[in-house]
């Protein structure tokens, strides 16, 4: 049992400086694209390590070769000063390994302490003991700060507490170096520093984390050592001191980025977009939306941030008529849209990047040129009388995957071979290229690198400039401040308060995504309700 | 008044439970299927296939066991080729279903012609069927003698199976296994639990499970094999399975369902209503029922809204 | 000369009891005559029956055809009349064609001393037969086929006696015993105790039914006494065999070469009969087998008419 | 759904090219054909034929002269639209294992707008093959609907729907429309309604064209399209089509309806073009003969019709062969298994390595 549990301290023995991990030479290669090129790079036990890069890097690859769920073409992995060959997740375990993946792994039906257990249930008589795995759950969950209920059903739980059972199931399975792939890019700032904080935990008492991020600040505050990739290859593993965040996006990208606050010209649009007192349950019938009404006028972004699983999700449903709305009035461009017909809405002037690229965005399945016409395949010149114009959609797709800076062989790539990044890019190139009155841009730069990210913040302050409304929503705190006119903040279904962009400082506005400004009576709990 | 009387008795209580067991055995095993993530159509011929080497078996061994244990090895190497070929091959469920239907179809009359020698159905003084089981002391009590009672062995096996395989499924680690296979194979594969393996496991108990009510078929309910005598048993399953999700316990209510409108339609015939309609009942009554499940099932909008915003007029005081 | 006869037989139902008696008979002619036999299987999907006859007739290799099965019809209608050379014998019925040699089976003769043996012996209280005033018929379908015995029985039944009525239930299908046994159940558990079944291998079931319940069944085209000894109280023989041995006999010596026309099969040429189980013989009352042996004579003599609305 | 569940390897990221692709998938299912004749080599050698002998018998029974090839057309024929009628709801993310079913009723209502009606020849057929349409439609009505409004399983209802449809029409058939002195057949239907023949020697009749037009408008259809285009998304991502404003309820209620108003015609077509009265239980399994030729051909219209054509061949040489040789239909139906089981895995291997394991999960 002891195998299993709990972390087995470092040896004191030993030198102060024995690589936990080393990769030495590793190359990967999916058909033509080299995703790993003779890539070497070292983890000192104890520290924290940050790998960053931009989209399609390698960095992904670089992890799942490590712990055993890709084998490399060449190279070879040393742990602890031993070459070992990792063919299985399984034996990347018993290695001491343990990932969390930037796409969650857990299964919804069951409890949080079945899913920790998963795998390495504890049986008494042939039949699994439910009650000693939740008394250790809760045990390993004290033990580390992480407030999980063990009994809680996953499907009915927030992000931030998926990833802490995430990392409940790597400490139970006695992991001694954790590996998470973006493991902030569906938190909020605070829970990122909670996050952060239990890592640091982790290396006090000498364990190794080795964590993936495109947020330059926070690899800057927390990580010991940086490893950036470009194209597959290591560009260098430098110390995080000797390091700026200037000097880090110039290795990354090869050039300087701004990243403050954008100018904007004053624009006095009219209004585009108004809800009006919006109720709505999310998919379990609960209420989701509750009572909320703004405006969003041309000319303007407004942003949306809150804590994932505050209603953001519900709310751009229900403005792009995937959801229903129990109750109220959206008018947008003039027209009431709440029936829940997305064609509707769409005619009505919207153009919307979902938060779900995956499932939502793109059909993986089909040619970028398939993705970029839906939506428009009623529109001339794309067709007519109902019929297709391949040859037109084939050419401005050309274009866009130029001007997006897609990388694709062209465009009848099929999506599903793209990296997340890139798929995110031709989401982007569809709906920005539509010219629409409205905007409704959700998570735009989830899991997207630096490069990318700037050129998506431009677009959308074109967007802005170009007169169209924009609803931009986010759970990037600095992304918002960075574009937004407008802030308003989601808690619990409810619009808790608007900022004015230019004067609401960080720490306001965290506030307000945690509900701590409304008095506990009034706070209507929502989304932990089961 | 009488009428009634004559359809709702405690005989029809027995033919419910008769008619429900071959469904319920196969049903079962399609539970492991589903649960597993995989569409298996094929159980039909599964069914089929056992039930001929269960008769094969029962002349061979002379015990109606032996021949309930070659049924189910001849399922399950039926439910083996259709995991390898949709599990590592990655055939198609339904395309490679079908296919084991037709080709269980046509093995068993080509072996009963090479092995008999006759066409269509094998009924021999060699094969060994189950004798009806009494159990003693319920067959003292008037009335629950006739419901519970006097059943072949395979019958009180099939009621027994619900809840062994409910056990399996939410009390054992292969039970826990299989079902995240199913509901999320990304999970289970990098949790170190193959769920091809898992798939490849959760098949072969369907074909041990589909295969005892082939046997149950054969050598429970009656002692003989005809061609395509599964009749359709394996199809009506799938559907069960569909609506009960794999839920042992909704399996055992559909199959029930199933079973019992069966009966009834049976007893109906009787005071003759012509048979072609009459035996359209059952699968009218399964159909009205996945119906209403649905429909039930709806989202209650307007309902929802009404309650969610009074509940929070509660709050504002 | 009889090595050279070559004969084909053309049917559905070969697994049923019926077809089977049509099959042994060809197998005792071509050990004992000599004759070729091909037995051809046409399935259920009526597209490819006429392509079967067209495979059969073309090539001139045989020299009769024996088809069976009614939804042979169009397709040997039609290949009759592209090949009037052909020679083809309809088993069980006739058409209106005068080219094809006819050997009706009249199942309905042999089913009204069916029915009129179980209406006598409820009628008279028999021990083991002395439970209700009805008795029961179990068909595979309810196609016209069925029907015939079905009316058979039921004039039997009424000639018999007045006050037995008869319950009649149809499995929907030849090949599913398991729902014959679940039909005779349900008839049994009314309190009926003599089941005649038309059902082929779904037929099966009922007497496996029989058994299982303690009651009784009578079967039906060949010899059912032995699938449940002492519950089957007799068999009603449609003698197919010996129906087509004596006919390709004929051809085979000479005495009578087939040719164009109607054989009928029945109680008076002993071709249809109804066969009482050895086992049974002492539980039946020897002026129940009298009254039924005068009524096979009146059918035979053709006092008694069984008629058919077809 | 992500990166690192994937332990197989992709196919190249580069464009797939029509042809080789095409070419691929052609070589692989001579392969698999090859080794399950190579089975039924075996199986013959044990009956006691030669091998050689039961292939040739099989291969000119399917194409040995011109009537033999219009045989193996005509069986064919009503696989092409039942195979068609299967595509449309699996191209729309659908299942319609119903086929079977509304064959029964389309055939049904055809043959009784045959023999009801005295009208012209033209109006006659036309409205004989659009009752059997309407039939197949209306037959999949209820199931379309619930499964638009509701969700409800289509698969389970239509399976359901196949027992009482076949049911239904054999009660209509014997007690009401029964020919006096036929056997379980309704009355013929007038010469005006009979879809005509091609040939003198055959009876293969305009439903071929029927079949291949609507196999060739279905390809059109979906690949050029806006309404095509939305049902493949739709069929490939339902969520993704439904952002981008295509209409799922609508469509799955449309795609269903047609789909089971081919399935009709199917019927319609075998009715009125080949026996000219319905005869209960006239075609048990074209159905599902249909709902595997699409899946083999994956949906693909066009390939559909090959895997049809392949699968009547096999059936019409299979008729000679029964008479022929003594290798008999049940033999023939193992070796068709054998061949099904091997296209299949050897046809998807490939196409399938690169899904996900939990895209293969049925969606229930
Ligand atoms: N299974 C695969 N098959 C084919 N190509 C792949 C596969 N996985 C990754 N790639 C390709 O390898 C390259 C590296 O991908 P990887 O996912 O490692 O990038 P990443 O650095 O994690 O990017 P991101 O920040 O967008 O997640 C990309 O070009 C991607 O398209
Ligand atoms: N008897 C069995 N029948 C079916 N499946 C089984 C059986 N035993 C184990 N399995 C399954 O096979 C897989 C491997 O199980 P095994 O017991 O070998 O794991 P293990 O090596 O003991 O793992 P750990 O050390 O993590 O407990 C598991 O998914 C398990 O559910
Ligand atoms: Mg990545
Ligand atoms: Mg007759």
């Amino acid at each position: 049992m002891s195998d299993h549990q709990g972390f087995r301290p470092t040896p004191s023995f030993g030198a102060p400086m024995t690589n936990a991990i080393e990769m030495r030479g590793v190359s990967k290669r999916f058909g033509p694209v080299i995703a790993n090129d003779d890539v070497s790079f070292a983890v000192k036990k104890g520290e924290i390590h940050a790998i960053v890069g931009e989209n399609g890097a390698g960095k992904t690859t670089l992890m799942n070769i490590l712990f055993g769920l890709y084998h490399p073409d060449t190279g070879e992995i040393i742990i602890n000063g031993e070459k070992v060959e990792v063919d299985s997740p399984r034996r990347a375990i018993s290695l001491g390994l343990g990932m969390v993946h930037q796409h969650f792994k857990l299964v919804p039906s069951l409890t949080a302490a079945d899913n920790v257990f998963l795998g390495i249930e504890k049986t008494r008589n042939g039949l699994i003991d439910h009650a000693a795995q939740i008394a250790q759950t809760r045990e390993f969950s004290e033990k580390f700060g992480l407030s999980v209920d063990p009994e809680a059903i996953v499907a009915n739980l927030s992000v931030g507490i998926e990833q802490r059972i995430e990392i409940l199931k790597v400490l139970v399975r006695g992991a001694e170096v954790v590996i998470l792939d973006e493991p902030t890019a569906v938190l909020t700032p605070q829970e990122s520093r909670e996050l952060f904080r239990t890592l640091r935990g982790f290396t006090d008492q000498g364990m190794t984390v080795i964590f993936i991020s495109h947020h330059l600040s926070e690899v800057m505050a927390v990580s010991d050592t940086v490893t950036v990739l470009r194209d597959g290859k290591v560009v260098g593993t430098r110390p995080t001191a000797e390091l700026g965040e200037d000097d880090l996006v110039r290795m990354m990208v090869g050039r300087n980025v701004s990243f403050s606050r954008r100018k904007r010209p004053r624009t006095d649009g009219e209004r585009i977009l108004s809800l009006k007192s919006i109720w709505a349950r999310d998919n379990r019938g609960l209420p989701a939306l509750q009572d909320v009404s703004f405006d969003v006028h041309g000319g303007e972004i407004v942003g949306i941030v809150g804590v994932d699983g505050n209603g953001q999700t519900e709310l751009a449903e229900v403005i792009s008529g995937l959801r229903h709305v129990s109750h109220g009035e959206i008018v947008l461009h003039g027209q009431k849209i709440q029936d829940g017909d997305p064609r509707l809405v769409r005619h009505a002037g919207l153009a919307h990047v979902p938060a779900d690229r995956l499932h939502r965005g793109v059909d993986k399945a089909d040619t970028i040129s398939g993705n970029i016409l839906m939506g428009r395949q009623d529109e001339a010149p794309w067709s007519s009388r109902g019929v297709i114009n391949w040859r037109y959609v084939r050419e401005r797709t050309e274009e866009l995957i130029k001007r997006f800076d897609i990388r694709a062989n062209g465009s009848r790539t099929l999506v599903k071979t793209l990296s997340g990044g890139n798929m995110q890019k031709v989401v982007l190139a569809r709906e920005f290229s539509r010219a629409m009155p409205f905007l409704l841009v959700d998570q735009p730069t989830r899991g997207v690198d630096i490069g990318a990210m700037e050129g998506i913040h431009d677009e959308i302050m074109r967007q802005r400039n170009e007169g169209a409304a924009v609803l931009l929503i986010s759970v990037q705190l600095d992304e918002i401040m960075t574009l937004a006119d407008r802030i308003l903040v989601m808690f619990a279904g409810t619009i808790a308060g608007e900022v004015d962009a230019d004067t609401a400082t960080e720490d306001e506005i965290g506030m307000l995504m945690a509900g701590r400004n409304l008095s506990a009576a009034a706070a209507p709990t929502v989304n932990e309700a089961s | 008044m009488e009428v009634l009387g004559d359809i709702f008795n405690l005989a029809l209580i027995a033919a419910t439970l008769r008619t429900t067991a071959p469904i319920l055995l196969v049903a079962l095993g399609g539970t492991f299927t589903t649960k597993a993530g995989i569409f298996n159509i094929g159980l039909e011929g599964q069914m089929l296939i056992a039930a001929f080497f269960a008769v094969l078996g029962s002349i061979w061994t002379s015990s109606a066991i032996g021949g309930v244990l070659i049924g189910m090895m001849a399922a399950m190497i039926f439910a083996g080729t259709f995991s390898l070929l949709v599990v590592t091959l990655r055939a198609n469920e339904v395309v490679v279903g079908l296919a084991l239907n037709i080709l269980a179809g046509g093995l068993t009359i080509s072996l009963t012609k090479a092995i008999f020698g006759t066409r269509g159905s094998i009924v021999n003084p060699d094969i060994v069927g189950f004798a009806p089981v009494n159990i003693p002391i319920i067959d003292d009590i008037p009335g629950l003698d006739r419901v519970l009672s006097g059943y072949t062995p395979l019958v009180y096996l099939a009621f027994i199976l619900v809840f062994v395989v409910w056990i399996i499924f939410y009390r054992t680690r292969l039970g826990l296994h299989i079902r995240v296979t199913g509901e999320k194979p990304e999970a289970a594969e990098a949790l170190g639990i193959n769920p091809n393996t898992m798939q490849h496991i959760a098949s072969l108990m369907c074909g041990a499970l589909a295969g005892i009510a082939g046997a149950h078929l054969s050598l429970g309910y009656i002692t003989m094999f005809a061609e395509n005598m599964s009749a359709g048993r394996g199809f009506m399953a799938v559907a069960v399975l569909i609506f009960s999700n794999g839920d042992p316990v909704k399996v055992l209510l559909g199959c029930l369902l199933f079973g019992f409108s069966d009966a009834m339609a049976l007893r109906l015939q009787t005071f003759g209503f012509p048979s072609y309609l009459v035996l359209t009942v059952p699968y009218i009554v399964t159909l009205a029922a996945l119906f209403m499940l649905t429909y039930r099932q709806r989202p209650k909008i307007i309902r929802e809204t009404l309650e969610s915003m009074s509940l929070v007029r509660r709050q504002e005081p | 000369q009889a090595e050279d006869l070559s004969i084909a037989a053309v049917s559905g139902y070969f697994a049923q009891g019926f077809g089977i008696s049509i099959v042994n008979g060809l197998e005792r002619a071509e050990q004992e005559l000599g004759v070729n036999v091909q037995i051809v299987d046409t399935g259920q999907r009526a597209l490819d029956f006429e392509e079967q006859f067209n495979n059969l007739a073309r090539g001139g290799d045989f020299d009769v055809i024996l088809v069976m099965g009614w939804e042979l019809v169009d397709a040997l209608m039609t290949t009759a009349e592209a090949h009037p050379d052909q020679r083809f014998v309809f088993i069980d019925g006739v058409l209106e064609s005068d080219n094809i040699t006819y050997i009706d089976f009249i199942e309905e003769e042999g089913s009204f001393l069916a029915g009129a043996l179980s209406s006598m012996l409820v009628e008279q209280g028999v021990e083991g037969f002395d439970n209700g005033s009805e008795v029961g018929f179990v068909g595979g379908r309810d196609i016209p086929v069925i029907r015939n015995f079905l009316m058979g029985m039921e004039q039997g039944v009424d000639s018999a006696s007045e006050d037995v009525g008869v319950s009649s239930v149809f499995a929907g299908s030849f090949d599913d015993p398991a729902k014959g046994s679940e039909l005779a159940m349900t008839l049994y558990g009314q309190g009926i105790d003599i089941i005649y079944q038309a059902a082929g291998p779904t037929g099966e079931g009922v007497l496996q039914a029989a058994r299982a319940a303690g009651k009784y069944a009578i079967g039906v085209d060949i010899d059912q006494c032995p699938s449940a000894p002492g519950h089957i109280l007799a068999s009603m023989l449609k003698r197919a065999d010996i129906a087509v041995f004596d006919l390709i006999q004929g051809e085979v010596d000479g005495s009578a070469p087939i040719a164009p026309g109607t054989v009928e099969v029945g109680v008076a040429s002993g071709g249809v009969e109804l066969k009482i189980c050895e086992d049974m013989m002492e539980r039946i009352p020897a002026e129940t087998i009298a009254s039924l042996e005068e009524m096979r004579a009146g059918i035979a003599s053709g006092d008694i008419d069984v008629a058919l609305n077809r | 759904m992500s990166e690192q569940s994937e332990t197989r390897e992709l196919t190249p990221a580069k464009a797939p090219v029509a042809m080789p692709e095409w070419l691929h998938s052609l070589l692989g299912t001579l392969l698999a054909i090859s080794i399950a004749l190579l089975g039924g080599a075996v199986i013959a050698i044990m009956v006691g034929e030669s091998p050689f002998h039961v292939f040739m018998t099989l291969l000119r029974g399917a194409f040995g002269g011109p009537d033999r090839i219009a045989g193996s057309l005509l069986q064919s024929t009503p696989i092409i639209i039942s195979g068609i009628a299967a595509c449309i709801a699996f191209r729309g993310g659908l299942f319609n294992i119903g086929v079977e079913g509304q064959l029964y009723m389309g055939g049904f209502a055809a043959a009784w707008v045959g023999f009801s009606f005295v009208l012209p020849a033209p109006l006659h057929l036309t409205l004989g093959i659009a009752a059997a349409i309407a039939a197949g439609a209306l037959w999949i009505l209820i199931p379309a609907f619930f499964r638009a409004r509701y969700g409800t399983n289509e698969v389970v209802s239509t399976i359901l729907s196949n027992y009482v449809a076949i049911l239904l029409t054999s009660y209509f058939t014997i007690f009401v429309f029964k020919r006096p002195g036929g056997w379980s057949e309704t009355a013929p239907i007038s010469t005006t309604a009979e879809l005509p023949q091609l040939f003198e020697f055959s009876r293969l009749n305009w439903g071929l064209f029927i079949g291949v037009a609507l196999a060739v408008g279905l390809h059109m259809f979906l690949t050029r399209t806006t309404a095509g285009y939305s049902m493949c998304a739709m069929g490939s991502n339902p969520k993704f089509a439904e952002y981008g404003g295509v209409p799922i309820r609508r469509n799955v209620f449309l795609i269903l309806l047609c789909s089971g108003a081919v399935g009709g015609l199917a019927g319609g077509v075998e009715t009125l073009g080949v026996h000219h009265r319905f005869m209960e239980g006239f075609a048990p399994g074209f159905g599902f003969d249909g709902v595997i030729a699409a899946l083999l051909a994956n949906g693909h219209p066009i390939l559909t019709i090959f895997t049809a054509l392949f699968f009547g061949a096999l059936r019409a040489g299979s008729l000679l062969m029964e008479v022929e040789t003594n290798a008999s239909r049940e033999l023939i139906t193992v070796v068709q298994a054998f061949i099904i089981l091997a296209v299949s895995a050897q046809l998807l291997v490939r196409r399938r390595r690169d899904s996900q394991a939990g895209e293969r999960r049925w969606k229930y």
